[in-house]
């Protein structure tokens, strides 16, 4: 069964992203990302540490997989575009994830400096994915801004709790053309599976692959929910009914627009 | 000559250009990327922006990150 | 015991805001509001029905309860804003729920838009309840505008399909200082007394009470539903644990700000 | 003369200010109000407001909603 | 509205039921029955404490309610049938609470034992409601053995966790011909809530209310649950779509059945 | 990592159970069972149809699975035990999955006729593997009685509802000695990786396999989502809090029990 | 002669062992098992079984099941 | 004399019904019962029996309960 995930330009056998933060040990980088079959990681941009060694975290990154930088560290648009272009003069393309974040707490995004950087940085040549806190009008926007995908959350970053905004992220799924995959919080591979039956078309999992007993076998684990539940999906999500639309409680007609009939 | 580097003031003596105080940082010059007064600056001109009073450099590297 | 809920310089015993669309017969409105004693009711702003007889919803709402005029079918702040200057030429005072919905299907609002009709709304001296997307970055700048509350939504308008979006309005519960009131998409009681128990100031319920085989009995079960969950948060809510915070998957140090540390 | 109103243009004859349109119309003027041009007038100008060729008035009212 | 619950000879307004047990002060038991207008109190039984002060919990409840006795203690049938002899022998009706509990760690009901308990009892004229871990047949088989109503646990007794024991619950709610009242492991109104809109006939709580912080506010909160959930279900509940049946996996034709069609 | 299954004396790679009733063409089987990598069938036994073709159905099943016979059509344990016997007696060796339904629209079991029928079946040298309503206290019972397994059901036979007993399950998962194998409901592979997650040793799967598009696919994804569970299980489980144990409402001394301490 | 088979009563001519009742029913004799009045009927012993009057048969085999 | 007493063997002296243990033991007797060797006995007959050596009595009350 031919299944390619497509984001811009590039076709993605494997629907399991993979973020590379928090591993005990970067060593293990590697294995996991071949265990999992992983082509899509994320890396991050900090101020180099003059004491620590200089470690460079892409030598563990096997060549083939596609590096996306995220902008975290930004708390607005302009320092996530800043980490963008330096992404960029570092020679490592052009595929960013948007993720702006004031929020020190629980870590949730801002949608609008989101939108916003996204604007300016599709300009520049850049292919964004941007997280996001589900939203299906502004999730409209950035796809019309020309994101790439989005990538709404399941649960707060690093907090284990699972896919915990099903409801709107359907929603999504059924009504954006661009890709939708759910970022943040996934706690097991029974998580992602749900996410991929629901019909997203990946998924990106960094701390409960890194903070395993055995980071490998827990790659693996995901990799095989996420085929499992994207293999029910194509095999029964078209049957499955679509979210229940709304019905307005207030009147549908005697809208006062310009131009609009009664 | 006082510069703030990643954030810090910090006095630098003997060091003229950007490629020096990579040097002297001990940095290897791989996989860094050098921001010289918000301009980011590529490898091959380090050695020609001449570092004065008061400049603002950042070198930032890739970590892990999700 | 004492439990007021304060929005703007009024003070609500009860804590179940209820629209009043959709009702078959117009008439039990009042009855409705007077069983469940409801101080706080929606109305809509539509263009007059020449052929339609002059019927004045206004007629069937008790005079000591406060009516808020929202703002349905506006797509876009303009919109929102011109229907919220219309509701006060027509004596209807300040009380204004900003909603704006540029999608047909699912009705989501825009958190943007209604962001901007704030701003401007607020400054012309509007009380303003903002229908919201669950989200708490979008909830904190709504405050900062000058909303007097937020009301993200439990599930989309008169799906009935209930208290859906509990982990981001959980955290919104928690972080915010405007009340948070729940409102769209509860079905039963039992989801509103979920709401309450969870540590939201208020409901607003329609369409559940307005297609009920009795809605002046349905009203009455919903505020029951509502004290019953709020004396519950009152007695136990403190001592449940606040939502897990995030944990960075990326470094928390070594961000690239200005006039920041290492 | 040819006015827009609610989002429709009608045929108006023999009505010269809003006072006038909304008799003809048979609303009782109770909670309604006028927009003329995109301006809201207020009940006691309503007869003050000429109508002209082209105008847009929209006149609208409280219904049940959520 | 008149809606009685009947159980054996007797009516019920109220369909919330009080257990007695854990109240730090035991003086705040009849407060808290007037408070939520309970009916039915469960006690238990236990060999006299020479050194504790000579305390009846009777004394503290009134005189109108239905005192039903608990075997609590019992881990068999015997044992619980002599609890429920020496409770009639102290003159406190014919009301038995049968609970058989071998497990000490989940305090999980033992259904067999519960049913021979009951047919020995109901023959020695005890009306009897049998606590019990869900299950149709054998609540069936209790209410042919005389059961007035079979109480179905909603989680492990004092868990606090909820209604968690829906599906089978459901099915027992239409299936069934005796009363199903939600005994146990509910933490909140909302739980009670819920059990009522399910269809369940009502509910017994116990350490929700006397480990609250005030147990009578918190009474009557559960009371106000109580009655919202089931005014809902009256109202919505008989147009609930059933629960889904089963569908055999293994053929339904030619079993091999004496007396039976091919 | 080795991660054997065992049951009464034999060993298990694969924690896929699948059962052959319903597929619409029953030479897939054998296709489905080599691409899941099962090694455990169901089979049920039928009164022969002198119409139909003299087909085998256990022409499609490798040989080396083992087969277990489900005592489907018995409505009590004699007729359980007369199937059971049968089967013994067409060279299918000792498996029997006992499964005793009286009931005919929701398929549930009868879990007091089914410890009968182990009782005798286990001293006749069957190998019991259990269809249970989920009871701790029963599951017990069966395991003392020589059962080698309990399935315990996550919601009724084909409704595809997902795992919904989850509360009972993960009791007996905690606190029995035999394997604990969720048989029927399970709607989808997230369904079955959320099994294994709790720490069920195992699933057994029909309908969602049997009606999908592509019954081989859909096995294959089962299997993948029954190796993440278990992965995930094996490398966090431990880690994962036991269930909140039960607290009791009435006291825990003062038991009138022979031989006891007050 | 009557008997019952599968639930049903038949009337059965010329057979008169449950090896012939096989055959005349066309069915192949693998993997079917025979209850003759409740008792297992072992396959090698299918001809000495003599079949009378009201005697209850039941053939069964397997079928797909979960 | 030696008897059990809600489980615990007691030396009683000077007590020869019950319903003079329940005075010594400073129960009220009001809301108990007692078994007498498995016997319910109401409170009329408590003075009736007589203990013997190895008897064993259980006295119950209420309690608060679930």
């Amino acid at each position: 069964m031919s299944d390619i995930l497509r984001i811009a330009d590039r076709s993605f056998d494997s629907r399991l992203f993979v973020g590379t933060g928090k591993f005990p040990d970067k060593r293990v980088i590697g294995d996991v990302i071949k265990a999992c079959g992983c082509q899509m990681v994320t890396v991050a941009l900090r101020r180099v540490d003059e004491k620590s060694d200089d470690e460079n975290i892409l030598d563990y990154i096997p060549s083939d997989c596609i590096i996306m930088i995220n902008t975290s560290g930004a708390r607005n648009a302009d320092e996530a575009i800043r980490i963008a272009r330096l992404a960029r003069a570092m020679g490592c393309g052009r595929w960013i994830k948007i993720e702006v974040i004031p929020d020190n707490k629980y870590l949730l995004p801002d949608n609008v400096e989101t939108l916003k950087a996204t604007e300016t940085l599709v300009s520049e040549g850049f292919i964004l994915l941007a997280y996001m806190n589900p939203d299906l009008i502004i999730a409209r926007a950035l796809a019309k801004a020309g994101a790439a995908a989005v990538m709404p959350l399941g649960a707060p970053i690093g907090s284990g709790r699972g896919f915990k905004t099903k409801e709107i992220v359907k929603i999504m799924v059924n009504e954006l053309d661009v890709p939708v995959i759910v970022d943040a919080g996934l706690g097991s591979p029974a998580d992602a599976a749900a996410c991929m039956e629901l019909g997203c078309d990946a998924v990106l999992v960094n701390t409960a692959i890194a903070i395993s007993k055995d980071p490998v076998m827990e790659a693996k684990a995901f990799d095989f929910a996420v085929n499992a539940g994207r293999t029910h999906y194509i095999l029964s999500g078209s049957a499955l009914p679509a979210p229940r639309a709304a019905c307005a409680s207030s009147p549908l007609t005697g809208f006062l627009r310009d131009g609009n009939k009664v | 000559m006082r510069i703030k580097i990643n954030g810090r003031f910090q006095d630098i003596k003997d060091i003229s250009d950007l490629q020096e105080l990579i040097r002297i940082k001990g940095l290897s010059g791989k996989a860094i990327v050098i921001e010289h007064n918000h301009n980011i600056i590529p490898k091959d001109k380090w050695n020609e922006v001449m570092l004065e009073e008061g400049d603002t450099v950042e070198i930032v590297s890739f970590v892990g990150g999700g």
